[in-house]
This record gives C-alpha cells, structure tokens and sequence, in this order.
C-alpha cells in the first residue's frame, strides 16, 4: 500500500466538518470557559461530539464505532489544534481507546468501547510520576497481589481529566527485575466502583488542559481488569506512546497553521509608520520561513499518521522524526505569532498565547523534540551496526561503497 | 576599579551582610517563606518600604548629584554593596521606573526646580512611577501619538489612552508625551509632561498579560489638567524627551553596573543557577547537565553574559570619551532581550514537565517564578519598541543603510 | 507506488546492476580510479557519453511524450532504475541543463516543431545547453533584463552580455531572454529564444568562482543574429517563459525523484555518508560519531532528508490534482539549498583541519571533493534567484502580503 | 589594573598606522600575487615591517623590540586580518617570538630575538600531525638520544610558513608515559645548519597561509636547543596556543569588521528593483544582527587580550570565550557577506572568498568553537565542584542560596 498524501474526498469532508463543528461548537469564547472550569469538560459538547461520530471514530461499527483509520483520527486532532479544544479527546480516544481495541480482551471491549464511541465513559491513563519522566524505569506506584486481587498504592502525576474519568488506565508495577520494562502492568480501573483515589487538580500554564495528582491508596483492582498480559505493559505503553505522540505532532500543526493564518492576517491589517506592516520585508522573509517549516512539519506528521495506521515497521522512526521536527517548528512558529502581533498578543484576552502553550506541553508530553532528535540518532547508529560498518568505507583516500 | 584599601572595602562588605540580615524582611530567602503575590498591593508596599530602607542607610542613589539626594560612593564600594545585595537576593523594588526612566529624563531634560522636587523622592521611594507611552494604534511608533493636549491658562487639558502603562496600578506620577500642535510636523508636535496620578479623570484599567498576572495597565485621560509647570523641556520637544526616557529604558541600567575586574567563580558567568537547575534535574536516569547538549549551550550563556559584561564596559568608556550617539543601545537591548528568551526556553526544556506548574501549585519552583519568567520574557522583545524596530535603529542610524518603509 | 509483481521489479534491478557493471567507466568508483578534472572538456565529454548510453539502455527519458524520445516505464521500474544507479554512484551526467530546464520549458511553451526539433537530441545527450538568464545589473531582476533583440527580417539581432551563464562552455545549443521591445511595460518587454552556440558574435568568457573552478562563464551577444522560428512562445511572451525556465531550475528536477515506501536502512535518510565521515574522523581520541552534538546534528539533516522527500511526493499529488500554482516550488528550493549549506558547514566541522585539502593534494579526502562542495554550496543561495528573492515570492505570492518596495 | 576597555592615543595611532602601512604596502592586488606564490612570503615587505617595529612588537628594547604589550599586538592582528595579510607573521611572532621571549634561556633570547626584530630571521611552529588534532596525545613524532644528541624523525603536518623559516620550533615526543601531557620537548631547529628536513607544500584552501608538510629524517639536534626543560614541553604549547588564539580572534574580528564595512558599502551601492538593496528591510535586519555579533565579538577578543597581557589567572577562561564566540559570530558574517554581495560575492575576483576562508581556518586552529565552548562547559562544571556544590541549592521546592 502506498502513503497517501493529502486527503481524498471523504477525508476533505471530515475535515470541513470538523472546523465548522468546532467553529459552532467550541468557539474560543467558549475554550475561555472551559479555562475557568476545574474539569474543563463540557458534558454538553461531548454529546455533540459523540453524535457526529468522533468518540468512536476509529472503533469497528461492531463497538459502536465509525470504522475510520488512525490517518482520518489525526485530521480531527489538527482540527482541534486550531480550535485549542479543551476536554478529554486525547485521554479517552488515544491513551485509552484504541490501547483497548488493539489489546483489550473481547470482553473488555465490548464493555468499553461502546461506552467510549457513545459518550458515556471519558477515560484517562495513570503513567508519569513524581518526577514527570518518561521510561520505564519512573514507573514505581506498586500494585501487590494480596488476597486474590492486586492492590494499588502510590501517586501519579500529570494524570489528564482524572476528575471526569470513567476509566482509568493505570500503569503499575507489578515486579521489579534488572530490566525496569519488565513487571509493568496496566490496569483498566472503573473509578466509579472503587474507592480510595484522590484527584488534586494541579495548576498548570496550558488552562485548556486539565491535569491531576491522583492518589491511590489501597485501591483493589481484579486481575481481570489488566490490560494486555500481567507484567507486559510496557511494550502496549510504548505502543500508546507512540500513536499518541503522532495525534499530537497533528495538533501542533494544526495549531501552528492556525496561528501562521491568524498572524498573516494580523500583518495585513496591522497600520504601523502609515502602512501595512505586512509590507515590511522582514516580517514578510520571517513569515516566508514559518510557512516553510509548516510544510515540513505537515509532511512528516501525515507520513507519521499513515505509517501508524499501516502498522508500518517504519513508524516508530517516523513518529521520533515528525516529533522532533513539529516540535521545534511549532514552538517557533508560536513564538513569531507572538512576536508579530507586538504587545496585543502578549495579552490575556489575546488568544496566542493559548497556542503558545498548548504546543510547548504538547512538545513536552512523551518526550521533546531533543529527545526524538537523539531516538533518530541512536537508530542512525543501530542501522549502521546492522549494516556492517555502513555502506560506505574510507580507504586510501576515498570514501567508497561497499558491495 | 581603583585600587583602594581592601581592608576598608572588606569592612564595608561585612557592613551591608550584617545590615541585610538585620533588615530584610523576616524569613526572606527561608524555604517557607512566602511572598506577596507579584503584582499585588502587598508585593508593592513591601519593595517601596525596603527601597526606603536601602536608601536611608546608603546603599543606593550613586551616580546622582547630592543636591537632588543622591549618594556619593567610589565605584568599588557601589561593587561591594551591589555584589552582596545580589548574592542574598533582596525584595524587588517596587517601582523600578523612577530610578531607571524618570531620573535620567529630569536629569537631562528637567529644569532645576523639577529636579529638587522629584528625584529625591524618587530615589527615597515615597514617590513612585508610571509611564504612559504606548497607544492602541502607535505601538512601536512613538512619533504617532494621538493624546491631545490644549493649553487652558496655566493648565494642559489631556485626552486620549495608553496601552502597556507599566507601573501604574500604584503609581503617584506618570510621565505621558502629549501631541500638544496638531499642525506642527512629527516629531515636533508632541509635549512631555509629568502628572500626578491622582488627577481627577485619570483612571486604570488593569491589562491582564499571558502570564495571568496584570502587570501592565490601560490608562485612559479624560480632560486631565496638568499644570504647564509639569512640562518638562520646551513645548513642542516632546518627542525628543521621549526618546530620552526609551535610550534610558532601552539602556536597562547601563549606569547602575559596577566592573568587576574578575569572573566571579561563584556565580559563573550568570549561569550558576542554570548549572545548579540541570544538575538537579534527571532526564532518564542522568542529570540534564550530563547531556552535553544542554551543558554548551548553558556554557553559551556563560559566553554571553561575558560578552554583555565586557560590552557595557566598554560602552561606559566610550560615553566617557563622549564617542556615544546613543543607538548603541540598540544592540545590547536587542541581544540581552532575546538572550533572557532564549535562557528561558532553554530553561522549560530542561525542567520538561515541570515548567508547567504555575504559582500557587505546591510543586512548582520557587513559587512558579521560573514559569513566571518563561512567559514573562515573550513580552521583553516587543516592550519598550519592538526589536525590529531596534533593529531598524542599528541599519540606518549606525550603518547609514538607505531609510526602508516608514 | 502501484504494486507490480515484485518478480519483475528484482529482474530488472539484476538487470540494471550487470548493465552499470558492463557499462561504468573503467576503474569507476575504485581507489584507484582518477575522474577527469571538474569542468574539464574531458569531464564533459565523459559525462555526454555517459548519458547517452544510459538512454540508449531505456534507463532515463522517463515522464517525457514518446513522440519526443521519452520513454515509458512504470513509477517502480524507475525507482529501481534510480535506486541503483544511486548506490552504485555514475558519472555526473553533461549539460543536466537540457533534461532540467529546457525540456519543461519547450514542453509548455514550445511549437510542435521545436519540441521534435530538441527534445530528441537532449535526452541522447547529443546536444548539451546553456542558460543566459543573469545580467550583471540584473542578477534577481530578470524583468530587468538589458540586453536587446531588433528584428530583421525573419531573424532578431541580439546584443548584450550575460553572467553566471551555467553549462556555457561546451553548449551546442542555448536560451535567452531578450528584450524585443523597450516600449512596452515589464513583463511585456521580452521574448525568449534558443539560439545556436556557434552563431557568429557569441563569445563565451569563463568566470572563476571562489571554488577555484571556472563552472559559470559570461557570455557575450555581439550582434547575434537568431532565426524568428527559434522564438519560444509569442512575442513578448518572453518573461513567462523564462518563469517557466526558473520554476523548472528551482523545482530542482522534482519530476526526477521516483517515490520509495520505506526508508532506505542502506542511506539511513541520505545521511549515511555522514554517518561514516563522522566515526571515521577521530578528534581528541574520540570519534566525533561520539559527540552527541555532532550525532544530533546529523540527525536533523536525517529528518530534514525525509521532511523533503514527503513534501515532494505531497507536491506531486497536489500537482497532478492541480493545486499547484507553481510558487510553491520556492519552499523546496529555499529549504534545500539552505540545507545543503549548513550540511556543508557540519561537514567542514566534522572534518576539521582537514577540510583545508583541495583537490590535487594527496591527502584530500575524494580528491577535494568535499572541500569543493563546501565552497560550491555558499552559490547554491544565490544561483537561480536568491533564496531573499524567493522568500519575498511565499510572503507576496502565496500568503498575499502587500507587495515590499519593488 | 583594570581591564583597559578601548584604545589608548597610543594605540589609536598605531591602528592607524597599520592600517594605512597595509594599504600601501600591502593592497590586495599584492596579496593575490602572493597566493600566486609558493612561499607567500615577499622578503621586501617584511623588511618594512620590521622597519616599522612590528616583528619585535612586544620585545623589550635590549632584544631590538618596540617594548609594546600584548594587547598592542593584538590591534596589528585586527588590522592583518581585515587586509587578510600573507605571510608569516604569525608564525614568527606568536608561535616562536613570544615563546622565546617567555621561556627561553638568556642565550636563546640573544641570538635569536634579535634576528626576528630586525627581520632577519622568519620563525615557525611544527606541532600537528597526521590527524591534524590539537591535543597532546597526537604528537608522535620521535625524538630520541642517541650520541650526545637527539635525532628527530617522523612528519609534521599543517606547517606553516615551513619553506622560509630559519628557525623551525619542533614539538616532538622524548618519552611516552601514562599522561601523554609528559614526555614531549620543544626544539629549536636553525634550518640552515641541518640536512634532512623536507618540506612540500600543502594544497590547501585559504591560499594566503601557506601550510607544508615537514619530514624530519634523522635530523640531529643537540640538547642546548631544547626550549623550556626536556619532557615539559607541552605546558609551553598550551601557553603558545592560548596567545596564538587570543590573536586569531583579533584576527577574526578584524576580518569580520571589514566585511561588515564592504557589505554595507555595497548594500548603499548596489540597485535591484530599482532601489539600493541597502533599503530592503530584511537585509537591514541583517546586517544589524551582524554589528550585534562582532559588538560582543570584539568585546569578548579585548578582554581576553588584556587577560594575556596581564598574565591574568581567568586567560584561559577569556580565551575560550573570546575563540567559540568570534568563531561562530565571523563565520556567520563572512557567510551573509557573500550572500549579501549575490553573485559578485562569489566569483574569485571579488575579496568576499579570502575572508571566508581565512576565518575558518583562523576557526579551526587551536580548537574551533565548538572545542571551546566545551571548554568552558568543563569549566563551569570545575567552579561547581570547587564551591561544594555551587551557591545555589534546590530545597524544598526552592532554589536558595548557600551561606
């Protein structure tokens, strides 16, 4: 199968209808309100979502779902990228539905993701801790086999819309050996079953996204509810990782795009020493450049999206390098948003600054761009090894190529 | 540097450390003490009453004539005090305009009898300021103003709004340029004046920046009256007044950094707290600091900081040989305004999740002051004239370039 | 890609492989082996040779109407095709000007005659070309062209001078922009020919670069008479037709580059010569392989890689769905030759002192070619129209800016 | 004493001086004749130049010097490099002259100080090998006791000026232990009383400097001749290498200064659309970057100069500062001076390629930027050490301050 690039005609109208929803829906009044709000979760809006098929969209119809790819998921996150949507979509589609479609049992999905695709359940994933660093070696909240079921204690960190979660998917570890990705367990918990767990909200730069400090103190959870096999949930976190980081790098662009737009138009109507200070060569050269950089994040984000959605081997080199690049396009792109608009998008009311934000912590989530940067590097090395010394080779002089 | 008697310099040194711990606000510095929030009345009480505090014993004010309350020092002294105020870290002042801004403009363009009756209590803290100069429409285009000033008698009735009035929540004064002849052409048709803030029509309006905090001010003049004695220069200077106040704000304080003949070993380079951060900070296992990626490029800012050093020496010798035209400025507002962005992105990569704690949640550093700082810094390139119009300063003034657009 | 019996594919890659084997230069690629100098007419005539052997086996000619001597074959026989004739490395071709620039542009603006005429003979390589666009008043103004073309009868005569005429010293054959008629406004003044290379009155003077290498030359028109059918396009047209000449040089052989699926592990990105430059080069007992700057470094340029080959292929779709509006070409050619540059530079970095050794010396690494390239690449910004000209297109162009000073 | 930030009258007139010398008796018309030649040396113009007192610059007066101070010399480097100034001053005055002065013996300094003030004799510098690494670990070459002398054999690369030096300082192995600092000699070689030194030019990219390689084949030398101690000749070389440096930045800065001058001179000059290219403001912004870069530049080159002319203990930290920032800053404004000319730039009959060239090779010696800020990273991890953990300390949620 080939990469597509660009959209055919089904995805050109997801998109159309995903603007205009999110347009009437989610303006940025109401993004402002969602800010206020401790969960930032509108039960309304989410209904709205459901209806229009998103909360299912990648689910078989058998769960309720849309039956559409990772590829038409990732033009939904660009959308919502433009529209600094608040709300758990990202927790409850990407770090915990499709995780239960690919690896839940029959059981578990047909008890989740119907829920999911109809609105009923917003999920959320348990993974960072104190130190908010992504390995597995951070992973220390305990969940000990006592008396027929596991028992969870510890605390989480960063956890997104734990306050509104129906379920939350809880990475534990269950044994601790040499190797630290091993005796990680995930654990599917109800939270409207147990108790014992305590959200904080924490209080952190992007308002549109609502994080919490969860306590678990002695929460019992069946053996039924692990996701995946006991002791194997690193490898399904690291497969989660991976498709949410390339939803991510979607939302970064569309963001980023977003923000080019608004800022071209700022240029345009903007009068300064009696003209349009569009009309200043090096505003215009800066915004030449942002366009270019937009071009290369979107290329390498759709090959990303698509190579998840073919389970590609190459896409864990392709999400690094979509990750990298996207990131540090689009923290420069919000940066000269910023900038261009002078003092009005240094302001509050301003809404670049919800852009500028939104794409940092997206940056961060999963790793950074240096971090993807120096995953591309360290494959750069293997594939060499695997190669025998690279194709080439310096002799007398020359380098040459090999066989 | 002169070379004076250490002994005195070091008596000196033990002087302020023991006046410091007797002075500074009960719990400074402690892990639990907590700080008024920034930007609030209490934050600006406390800086007015520790300016005061400071300079009552001595420890500011060099560089002013005495007749208008300022403070003779050596230079090696102003070093000693300087240097152990910075190494304890002190309240911020609250109103840090008058010293910076409004001091050089009276100085410079003030009659003697402005001079006597604003600069001591300037520099004692009982008065502080604000600066009305950025308007909705003139942005970085200062010679665009549209404040209308007519004359009534001994009085100037004002119209007109300000955006990004820094200071005022609390200020006495303000300085504000006013076009006072709608006829004359730019940069001959505007007026400066000083104001007392609490002018009957004068109002505030807090403009809440993306930090969440208002640190900056809308300002509205609704037939405000100022007194023709409040005008400082001629009538129709205005614009080069103004231009006075930004050199002086540009400038950041050039006048008030003493030389330091050595690196300092303790505070390498400025970046002592960016070792201290990485090296307290683990990336998978390692420390930040043990990624050689982020150990260059906080050595860059070391190299940066040295070079800021040596630059402002040397532009201090060139005012003393009179060879400044005053846009030299430019450049090191430029380069110190995008290094402070530059450092700040540096530091949200290198505390990664943590950057995102704001004030108020238990688990940020330092109280959110590093966030605070990381948000913060996006304003500096555009406040006080964008760099770009900086830049356009550095082309055709220093460089003589043909003059682009205006 | 269309999936084609993979049988089918690996047979002809056998095939090409033993047709490169029977067919490269002897001693080709060996330690031994020593090309003929860069520029040279023997390095020319190499690479004319080369060419049209390469068509003659059915190996280029691709996406070119048979009726003008292209030759078919599907997106996968040519992946193959390119794919190795890449590893294996061939001789640079002669005169890439023709199949480049001409081709597209006889293609959209020739008559059917020229297109018989030329086509034919650029893809057998029997006639290479040459490009006179830049004057030496008007490098990125083409519409500023000066030299002039007065009509006599059913011939132009042709007067002026060009700089930085590419591929001018071996050409059989040229194009040029002329301005036919000085009353009329830009844009409307020129029409564009090709013209003979030994025509009477062309001189052609090489221009050494700072590679030390004479590449370019200036070539002068001295009454150089030009027969009316070689007009491409209308009269007056000449100023979109040399757009479509640029557009092809700037796309940089975009219509070249066949899609591949998976990243090459064999090119790791197209980095993979880095990848060794830097862990053959010790610096201090380390490889610099073992610098995590210099490893992160060319990992960027290993992302950038594919950034650029899936934009391409984006491009291509939108072409072929005629989204275009062929200014998008401008991105690709900023971003490329930028890239080209600063991987040059890390080039140079990597290697050192060593980067000092020109060709000639024993001791250059590929005879002096990377010296070379790093010398060559500092032109790749400014050759067909400076990247400050292209940025200038995207901002005005695509982004519908209000037009800077023209 | 205080770092002496600026120029003295007496040093005012001496940069003036220089410049005016260098443009008559060196314009760049005679500095393209000498890249023509294969020594790049003009024996008449070196004559003059010790006319002048340059060669014995910061000799005292008993050895025939002028009795100026390092930071003197380092104005005469900034106003070589903005005449990109052929031959071999450099390798006489800083990589010999000096050293010479610094640590050698009495008799030493008498016969040869002289001689280079008079301009009688030219000097040079033999350190790099094969792999062109400046670090002590890379010098191999041998130099052995045998018969009451020492016999040298072996290859010296990236020598400059060897074909017309008389005096030829040699750094060679005497005895390799367990720190490669050790063991290694400095010689001082008179080229005209021995057989079996080999010189052939080196192709190399900045023609101007000409560089050879040297083979030494059982050169005898005998043990008055070594300078410093026997085996503590490495100290020597890093003391060689920070002056050397510490005038390439002068070097850099000079260079950088005049395309800076040559740039701008050409942006007023040069019409395109019908206006001075000077007038498009994406240029402008430019070239302002530049003044901003060679401000801090030459900030950073002065003081690390007077760091050397007072024996200052922070030489070394100046030194690296000075050498990564001038050689990231000139680089950049030798890049955008060629791309800012267009075309004419790069020809070879336009001077912008003389400068490229010769600030990356001033970048490369000694260690280029990239070495050099490292150093300084090591450095600032050194000063942590020592302060028992620096002053700053991350408690309880707060970076405090130490004692």
């Amino acid at each position: 199968m080939a990469i597509e690039y660009g959209l055919n005609e089904e995805q050109e109208m997801l998109k159309t209808m995903a603007r205009d929803f999110l347009a009437n829906e989610c303006p940025m009044t109401h993004v402002r309100e969602l800010m206020e709000d401790d969960t930032g979760f509108d039960p309304e809006l989410w209904k709205k979502m459901a209806e229009v098929g998103w909360l299912g969209l990648v689910f078989p119809e058998e769960y309720g779902g849309s039956g559409m790819n990772f590829r038409d998921l990732t033009i939904l996150l660009e959308e919502m990228g433009r529209a600094v949507l608040p709300g758990p979509f990202v927790s409850t589609s990407l770090l915990v539905g499709i995780p239960i479609l690919a690896y839940g049992t029959e059981e578990q999905k047909n008890e989740i993701l119907p829920k999911i695709a109809s609105g009923e359940a917003v999920c959320t994933l348990a993974a960072l801790e104190e130190d908010g660093d992504w390995w597995a070696d951070s992973i220390n909240i305990r969940a000990d086999y006592r008396g027929g079921h596991y028992v969870i204690n510890g605390t989480k960190l960063f956890v997104p819309d734990a306050k509104v979660a129906d379920y939350m998917l809880i990475v534990a570890r269950t044994k601790r050996t040499e190797n630290p990705e091993e005796g990680i367990t995930l654990f599917l918990l109800d939270t409207k079953e147990v108790y014992g767990t305590m959200s904080t909200l924490l209080k952190t730069m992007d308002e549109t996204r609502k994080q919490y400090e969860v306590v678990f103190l002695n929460v019992p959870i069946s053996a039924e509810n692990i996701l995946g096999e006991l002791h194997q949930g690193w490898p399904i976190m690291k497969q989660i990782a991976l498709n949410t980081t390339a939803a991510l790098c979607a939302e970064m662009v569309g963001a980023g795009e977003k923000v080019l737009e608004m800022t071209v138009d700022y240029l345009k109507e903007r009068i300064a020493f009696g003209v349009p200070i569009g009309s200043f060569q090096a505003l215009q050269h800066r915004a030449s450049d942002l366009v270019i950089g937009l071009e290369y994040s979107r290329s390498l984000m759709e090959w990303a999206a698509e190579t998840i959605k073919e389970g590609d081997p190459d896409a864990a080199t392709a999400v690094a390098m979509a990750k990298s690049f996207c990131g540090d396009t689009c923290k420069k792109v919000v940066a000269e948003g910023i900038q261009m608009h002078g003092g009005i998008g240094f302001t509050w009311d301003h809404d670049m600054h919800l852009y500028f934000k939104r794409v940092w912590t997206d940056d961060n989530a999963f790793g950074d761009s240096n971090y993807h940067r120096e995953l591309i590097a360290k494959k750069l090395d293997e594939i060499h090894q695997l190669a025998g010394g690279g194709r080439w080779k310096i002799t007398s002089g020359r380098m040459i190529p090999m066989g | 540097m002169t070379d004076e008697e250490p002994g005195k310099l070091e008596a000196l040194r033990q002087e302020v450390r023991a006046w410091l711990k007797e002075n500074l606000p009960e719990g400074w510095g402690s892990p639990g003490y907590v700080a008024p929030e920034r930007g609030s009345k209490e934050a600006h009480d406390l800086g007015k009453a520790w300016q005061k505090k400071v300079y009552d014993a001595g420890y500011t004010g060099f560089g002013i004539p005495t007749e208008y309350g300022g403070i003779e020092r050596s230079r090696a002294e102003v070093a000693v005090i300087r240097d152990e105020m910075q190494r304890t870290g002190t309240p911020p002042p609250a109103g840090s305009l008058g010293p910076m801004i409004v001091i050089p403009t009276l100085l410079r363009y003030g009659n003697e009898e402005q001079k006597k009756r604003f600069i001591p209590k300037i520099l004692s803290a009982e008065e502080s300021w604000c600066e009305c100069f950025s308007e909705p429409d003139a942005g970085s285009d200062l010679a665009n103003i549209q404040k209308t000033g007519v004359r009534d008698g001994d009085e100037w009735v004002v119209n007109g709004q300000s955006v990004w009035t820094s200071g005022s929540k609390f200020a006495d004064w303000g300085v504000v340029p006013v076009k006072t002849d709608p006829n004359a052409p730019r940069h001959r048709n505007l007026s400066y004046f000083v104001f007392d803030c609490t002018s009957p029509g004068f109002e505030v309006r807090p403009l809440k920046q993306m930090t969440g905090d208002a640190e900056f001010s809308e300002t509205f003049f609704d037939n405000v009256r100022i007194p023709h004695a409040n005008m400082i220069g001629e009538e129709g200077q205005g614009w080069y007044v103004a231009m006075a106040t930004l050199e002086a704000e540009r400038g950041g304080g050039i006048q008030f950094v003493a030389p330091s003949r050595r690196i300092e070993p303790t505070t390498l380079g400025g970046v002592d707290i960016y070792v201290e951060l990485a090296k307290n900070t683990k990336r998978r296992g390692k420390t930040v600091w043990d990624d050689p990626i982020f150990r260059q490029r906080i050595a860059q800012f070391a190299i940066e900081n040295e070079a800021m050093r040596h630059s402002r020496e040397r532009m201090r010798v060139k005012a003393i040989k009179r060879q400044l035209t005053g846009n030299e400025q430019s450049i090191g507002s430029i380069f110190s305004r995008e290094k402070n962005q530059r450092q700040a992105n540096m530091v949200a990569e290198i505390m990664g999740a943590n950057i995102q704690f704001m004030r108020g949640d238990p688990r940020a550093l330092d109280d959110g002051s590093w966030t605070y700082t990381f948000l913060r810094t996006r304003g500096n390139t555009i406040e006080t004239g964008t760099t770009e119009v900086l830049r356009g300063i550095i082309a055709e003034r220093m460089l003589g370039l043909p003059r682009s657009r205006q």
